[in-house]
């Protein structure tokens, strides 16, 4: 297993991303379709912290 | 001033609270007061209270004699036909026939401690009872007569 | 080390009675002994094995005062059967409940109802790891203690939500309901009762806070608004963990048994395990918050009476004030009459809610004139 | 006390390849992650209404767990409070004010379902050859230590880098919706003649 970085939090949003889009487009229900937004919503904040973390490295 | 009555809400309300808080407080530190009674094991101690309703006994006296005349007024008087009496003709030394009980036939099973078969009875020969230890292992034990064997009413009741 | 499960903190030498030594013992002697990733491991088995230890202990202690509390409460005598004074009576209440057939009922969704107590009990677990329980003894002491404990109980409404849903029964949807909305307003209370000792330490560890009690707890540090915050937060936590007079989740006389009716055997154990661990929890909390947490009680410049309170151990103090504080809940659950749910939500709406938010003012004030000592 | 990491002592490149060691930090990274993932999957895609609503607590709870990995506690606290509390809760209740318990959401087309699935694929596809073909740079400057009193003065300094400004006009917003919210629930007066 390879220590995690940027790019696995990366993979992890991007999937969460287009898993909330995939939802978005399939359901009809519009309490279901909320909660497909909030996923995407929380793929971008996890993009947000995950840049935080890694661009702006400090080392210690 | 809707300040003013809000502020004495909320204060009335809190007093009111510790009030009742000082009551529980009072029974929790308070152990004399308790008024648990621990049955079997104080069974030789223990004292019904007077409302105590436990069934209906027919009272004698210790010359073996009671003061029911067999008027049947109770059995008229029980909402739920606990009580069938049973009459026979006694001969009097005169000669005369005269009416009496031969069973006094209480359903203990029926019986809902209603009282009313003691405020109808016209000559006090029924009471209620404080016992209450009524269990047993066959139902007929719970039909019982009243009257004892060779009892026989007392001199003057009509 | 920062960032490990058991990170025992505390300066060695200081209090006889320190735990200090033991746990730091331990863990030099595990990382001699193995390599980082096994202590982490081994560590946290311990934690495992010492919280639901704790929390079968508090299981126990915690059904029987409440018994013997309502008991004397009505001028009864309590349970008195088993053991001596009744002492075994929870073990034999444990046994019952162990043995007993727990039920599925028909059309619920197998999955969410078997789920929802252990999410109750693992949340419960949960919140047990940032809470001092002595000097030196903590689970883990993490920067944020107190909004960790707000955040992590908020995941409690879930598992009732779940219950109520997953049983397929009228009465717990209703029961479920009651809660979530009771749930969700009172943490707002309780949480800006909190946020008035955070104003007045500056940090939100639990370590700070305790450690800025150490010459005064802050109820008698903080004049009047902290009293106020005090007891808005036990009327809060009264209502968070569903007690009465704040029942309404499980009013008996209206909705069965509200959540948690179709629930038997183990299952119901855990829910009733885990309202019990909360009632602890949130009271430890409090005793943290207002009352010092482990610090022992000190007046002034009595010096002889201050050493002497010294003596006492910290964990004596942490459980006194803890034990003290769920009293005080048990009381009002044996003194109020449960209250409506319109009621209920006037009260926090209308009341506790408005002074909170300007007790949080006037909090602010005192801190930053410095007025409190 | 379950979700913590033992210390990065590895050099620090952004792409940690070359390390094939199995510490214990990262297994319970990869657990985190695909708990994430798979709840999120199964959010979007079981037909129970409120299973999904589970489902989506477990995602979300998974991506507060990441953030406790990350050591960004206030952040993962804050997750919780917000989407568990706040937004789950209220998800839940519309369910419970709207559907049935016990029925099931009715089955989708195939062909949407097949059109949502190549859409998000080839998306997804997109990004990630994107994020293989360009490096990301280290700007050098100092990361700011996410603890409380920083984000605290963080978000109402007024200096350079300070976030007093949006965080006025967030509160504004926040202002409106408790003034609209009154004004909904405020009874109106009986009419009197």
């Amino acid at each position: 297993m390879i220590e995690p970085g940027l790019y696995h939090m990366l993979f992890i949003s991007t999937t969460l991303f287009f898993i909330g889009v995939y939802g978005f487009f399939t359901r009809r229900n519009l309490v279901t379709m909320l909660m497909s937004v909030e996923l995407i919503l929380n793929s971008v904040n996890l993009n947000f912290i995950a840049f935080n973390k890694y661009l702006w490295y400090d080392n210690e | 001033m809707f300040i003013v009555k809000y502020i004495k809400e909320v204060f009335g309300g809190l007093k009111s609270l510790l009030v009742g808080m000082r009551r529980t407080g009072y029974y929790f530190t308070h152990h004399k007061e308790i008024i648990t009674e621990q049955y079997p094991d104080n069974r030789d101690t223990l004292v019904m209270a007077d409302r105590f309703k436990g069934e209906v006994i027919l009272l004698h006296d210790e010359n073996n004699e009671h003061a029911c005349t067999g008027c049947t007024a109770c059995e008229l008087a029980c909402p739920n036909a606990t009580i069938k009496i049973v009459t026979k003709f006694d001969i009097t030394p005169e000669g005369k026939k005269k009416k009496a009980i031969d069973k006094f036939v209480y359903h203990l099973e029926l019986c809902t401690m209603c009282n009313l078969c003691i405020v109808a009875c016209p000559t006090d020969a029924i009471k209620m009872a404080q016992t209450f230890e009524h269990s047993v292992f066959n139902r007929a034990d719970l039909t019982k007569i009243l009257n004892k064997p060779d009892s026989k009413i007392r001199e003057g009741i009509e | 080390m920062p960032g490990l499960p058991l990170s025992w903190r505390g300066n060695e030498g200081e209090v006889m009675w320190s735990l200090t030594n033991i746990s730091s013992a331990i863990h030099d002697w595990l990382n001699q002994t193995f390599n980082p990733t096994w202590v982490m491991v081994i560590e946290m088995v311990i934690a495992g094995i010492a919280v639901i230890g704790l929390f079968a202990v508090l299981g126990l202690v915690l059904v029987l005062m409440e018994r013997r509390v309502a008991a004397w409460m009505q001028i009864r005598l309590g349970p008195n059967r088993v053991g001596p004074f009744g002492l075994m009576q929870s073990l034999a209440d444990t046994l019952k409940l162990l043995v007993k057939e727990g039920m599925t009922p028909d059309g619920a969704d197998k999955f969410l109802f078997n789920l929802a107590p252990f999410i109750a009990m693992m949340v419960a677990m949960l919140l047990m790891a940032p809470i001092a329980f002595a000097k030196g003894f903590q689970l883990w002491d993490m920067n944020i203690g107190v909004l960790y404990v707000t955040a992590i109980s908020s995941i409690m409404v879930i598992s009732i939500l779940m219950a109520g849903w997953a049983s397929n029964n009228k009465y717990s949807l209703m029961g479920a309901m009651r809660s979530g909305a009771q749930i969700v307003s009172y943490e707002l209370s309780a949480g800006l009762s909190i946020l008035t000792i955070v104003v007045l330490t500056g940090s939100l560890n639990i370590t700070d806070i305790i450690n800025a009690q150490a010459d005064g707890w802050w109820i008698f540090k903080g004049h009047i608004p902290v009293i106020i915050s005090f007891v808005i937060f036990i009327i809060a936590v009264t209502a968070e963990t569903n007690r009465a007079p704040f029942d309404l989740a499980e009013a008996e006389s209206e909705l069965t048994a509200g959540f948690h009716t179709e629930y038997s055997g183990m299952k119901f154990a855990l829910f009733f395990l885990a309202e019990y661990i909360n009632v602890f929890i949130v009271c430890a909390i409090g005793a943290t918050l207002f009352l010092g947490g482990w610090m022992p009680f000190h007046i002034g410049n009595w010096e002889a009476f201050n050493h002497v309170m010294d003596y006492i151990p910290s964990s004596v103090w942490f459980f006194g004030k803890t034990f003290f504080l769920i009293f005080v809940i048990m009381w009002f659950r044996w003194t109020f009459p449960r209250l409506r749910i319109d009621q209920l939500l006037t009260l926090e709406w209308k009341y506790l809610l408005p002074i909170s938010m300007f007790n949080l003012l006037l909090v602010t004030a005192l801190a930053i004139l410095g007025w409190h000592f | 006390m379950k979700k913590k990491k033992g210390k990065k002592k590895k050099k620090k490149t952004l792409l940690g390849r070359g390390e094939a060691i199995m510490s214990g930090s990262t297994v319970i990274f990869y657990l985190l992650a695909a708990i994430t993932l798979v709840s999120a999957l199964l959010a979007v895609t079981t037909r129970m209404i409120f299973r999904a609503a589970i489902y989506l607590l477990f995602a979300l709870i998974g991506i507060a767990g990441i953030y406790f990995w990350l050591q960004y506690e206030f952040i993962a606290a804050v997750q919780i409070i917000v989407y568990v509390g706040g937004i789950v809760v209220l998800i839940i209740f519309s369910i419970f004010l709207t559907q049935q318990a016990g029925e099931q959401l009715p089955k989708q087309k195939l062909g949407r379902q097949l059109f949502a699935a190549l859409a998000s694929f080839c998306g997804l596809a997109l990004v990630m050859l994107q994020l293989a073909q360009h490096a990301f740079v280290e700007t050098g400057n100092k990361a700011i230590e996410p603890t409380v009193a920083n984000i605290g003065t963080q978000m109402l300094g007024v200096e350079e880098g300070g976030y007093s400004l949006p965080f006025e006009v967030v509160s504004m917003l926040l202002l409106a919706a408790l003034i609209g919210c009154i004004v909904i629930a405020l009874k109106s007066k009986p009419e009197t003649e």
